[in-house]
């Protein structure tokens, strides 16, 4: 009964996995990861993941895409001089080498995976390793330690996991803390280049605000 | 290759799918913002390969049914919601009025007598777990409610706002690759370190 | 933004929903699906939202980011300094259970003003408080550190 | 069991509609098909959260449809900002410092 739902899902995600891959439109491919995060979290709704489906829909779906495309409007292919952007900024360039061997060795990897799920025991097999070990009673267990806390996951989290939940905030705030690092200075403060070349760059910066011709190619000259 | 193979299975198949769908676009596309949604997308197909070996056959979601922080039945009652109702061999299978007559095998080696436990939502998830009557004794049960097991769902939590923050340092280089060399095509990027 | 009112009108109807439903999250969590994680996100979502619609200055005004970077360390210092106090009250790192009975539920009967069989009817302990306090440092380290990376990038200014 | 039939049928009319969206948002020539489509993709899956939550009878995740629509709204807002300004910052009086070419 389920399987009418599941599988026009995950034949959805595969679509929409293969768009992305596809796409050159960047704008659209950020589009395309967050109704893939989207489909996604449908499923592990299904699949009894409530939380999980939770954090993937606010993340990958809000924060993510917005974080996309901060990084987007940081990165046109080339700035034109009135501030205009046209959509064709944000398309990836022209690739010219061909994708045989990338294919080829995905296939490969594919294949393998695949002969490897072979010996993985049926999907909601409830004599599966992962529900048999540890002991599938820690869920009543917990109810008795928690005093009746309904969220297994939570309790298990906070509680019994309390140490990993710590380095994981750990690592949320250090990679926050590296962003600000790295983003928070001005683009030309602090470099660690010859001092000549740095102020050539800040030269042709200036030339370039008043120039109205092509001001991408000096900067280049200048940085190479 | 069989049928039944094929149901037990196609899941794991499109997880890799997915997953190849990102490897590829990691290893085939220049683009550095590409090469980060290739990684999200294969991030996400990793998150959901655990979810998909987390759930059982006529589970639910591990969020007890009936819990709701009742904290007179949490003193009052704890006893024998620590040891009565702690049944794993239960015969589902049943029909409700049955329930009573469900035989408790408390993992505590408890012979009281078990409580009978609330009735509320009992009734359907004992009638639906019919097709497990082989099998209960090993899957995590409570009050005669299967539940799917909860520690994929608790690890895959965690990696995915761990993933995001890591996704934002990525980013944030990528934001100051593009000030220093002027692109985020990785074959330019490679020319301009050769050249200079 | 100031030529599209609908957008202003309705994100400024929406955004104190999106606040009490993050708060909700964040509180309910043990009780349903949710918890620090996802109320940190949701929240810093809202206030994104706002930045989004307003601009940033009117974002920063609201929530500045000289406070929200002490947020980023206050949450994991809420997180720590739970465990620090279970250890001081002669558990282990962590080990809420040595939270149970704690001075709140102790309210001598002449201030025990609540309906109910005393204060302690309404106030977690043991390990609900160990939960709850964890989810609460997780959930500001997450907001201010999401609220932070949309600040380092949506004020970078644009290089040519 | 009728019931359930119901809303097996109507969770597969809603994947269908949800197919059509995700074809438009594919095929789409101008952004403002693609962001049509994303934001009727967002709707249908609201739609189809609420469906499971009944079919799975765990009504309690009615929670997630409420997060889906909100994340939904705030993204299709980063769209638009985005394909409109090209851009999150702003100058100190709060208008776009960039105005973006229509396309």
């Amino acid at each position: 009964m389920m399987n009418f739902i599941v599988i026009p899902i995950l034949l959805l995600l595969a679509l929409t996995a293969v768009t992305v891959a596809r796409i050159r439109n960047l704008w659209a491919a950020v589009m395309f990861t967050g109704i893939y995060s989207f489909l996604g979290a449908s499923w592990m709704l299904i699949l009894d993941a409530p939380d999980v489906a939770f954090t993937e829909a606010a993340v990958g779906a809000g924060i993510s895409t917005i974080l996309m495309l901060a990084t987007l409007s940081l990165t046109p292919r080339k700035r034109h001089q009135d501030g205009h952007l046209q959509s064709d900024d944000f398309d990836e360039k022209p690739r010219k080498k061909s994708p045989v061997w990338p294919l080829l060795v995905v296939t490969i990897t594919g294949f393998a995976l695949i002969y490897g799920t072979f010996d993985m025991p049926h999907f909601g097999s409830p004599e599966a390793p992962i529900q048999v070990y540890p002991d599938p009673s820690f869920i009543s267990k917990s109810q008795h330690d928690m005093h009746g806390l309904p969220n297994v996951v939570t309790a298990v989290l906070a509680g019994y996991r309390g140490y990993d939940t710590l380095g994981e905030t750990a690592v949320i705030f250090t990679a926050g803390i590296a962003v600000l690092l790295i983003l928070r200075r001005a683009p030309n403060e602090g470099l660690k280049h010859a001092d000549q070349e740095s102020e050539v760059v800040a030269a042709a910066n200036l030339i370039n605000q008043a120039d109205e011709n092509s001001d991408g190619e000096l900067t280049q000259e200048a940085d190479s | 290759m069989t049928m039944d193979q094929f149901l037990g299975l196609y899941n794991y198949w499109i997880v890799i799918f997915l997953m190849m769908t990102g490897f590829y676009i990691v290893i085939a596309r220049e683009n550095l913002i590409k090469t980060i949604i290739g990684l999200n997308i294969f991030q996400t197909s990793v998150f959901l390969l655990y979810i998909t070996m987390g759930k059982v056959t006529e589970g639910t979601a591990p969020i007890i049914r009936n819990g709701g922080g009742h904290h007179e039945e949490e003193h009052g009652a704890a006893e024998h919601v620590g040891h009565a109702a702690l049944g794993r061999e239960v015969e589902l299978g049943h029909s409700v009025s049955d329930v009573s007559a469900i035989q408790h095998a408390s993992y505590l080696e408890n012979t009281n007598p078990p409580a009978s436990p609330p009735l509320d939502g009992l009734a359907d998830a004992t009638a639906t777990s019919g097709a497990l009557e082989q099998n209960t004794h090993i899957v995590a049960e409570y009050q005669g409610v299967i539940y799917s097991n909860p520690l994929p769902s608790v690890l895959m939590l965690t990696a995915i706002v761990v993933g995001i923050a890591t996704t934002a340092l990525a980013l944030a280089l990528i934001v100051r690759i593009r000030e220093e060399y002027g692109t985020i095509e990785e074959d330019e990027i490679i020319e301009l370190d050769r050249n200079s | 933004m100031n030529t599209f009112p609908i957008i202003r009108v309705i994100t400024k109807v929406l955004i104190p929903y999106i606040l009490l439903f993050a708060f909700y999250v964040q509180f309910h969590g043990d009780f349903g699906p949710g918890g620090g994680f996802q109320a940190g996100v949701i929240f810093a979502a809202a206030l994104i939202l706002y930045g989004l619609v307003y601009g940033l200055p009117a974002l920063q005004m609201v929530a500045p980011p000289r406070v929200v970077e002490k947020l980023i360390a206050l949450g994991l210092l809420i997180y720590g300094g739970t465990g620090i106090a279970c250890m001081l009250l002669g558990g282990n790192f962590l080990d809420y259970n040595v939270l149970e009975h704690h001075f709140l539920t102790e309210l001598p009967a002449a201030i025990d003003f609540l309906p109910g069989e005393g204060p302690h009817h309404f106030l977690p302990e043991g390990q609900h408080l160990g939960i709850f306090l964890v989810e609460l440092g997780v959930g500001i380290t997450v907001t201010a550190v999401m609220t932070m990376i949309f600040y380092a990038f949506a004020g970078r200014e644009p290089v040519a | 069991m009728l019931v359930e039939h119901a809303l097996v049928a109507t969770a597969v009319a809603i994947l269908t509609t949800m197919t059509l969206a995700l074809i438009r948002a594919m095929l789409g020539p101008t952004i403002f098909d693609r962001v049509l489509a994303l934001n009727m993709f967002g709707t249908k899956t609201v739609l189809l959260i609420c469906v499971v939550g009944f079919l799975t009878e765990r009504t309690d995740f009615l929670d997630l449809a409420l997060l889906y629509s909100l994340m939904n709204f705030i993204g299709m807002v980063a769209l638009l900002r985005f394909s409109q300004f090209g851009g999150f910052g702003d100058s100190k009086d709060g208008s776009p410092v960039k105005p973006e070419a229509q396309g």
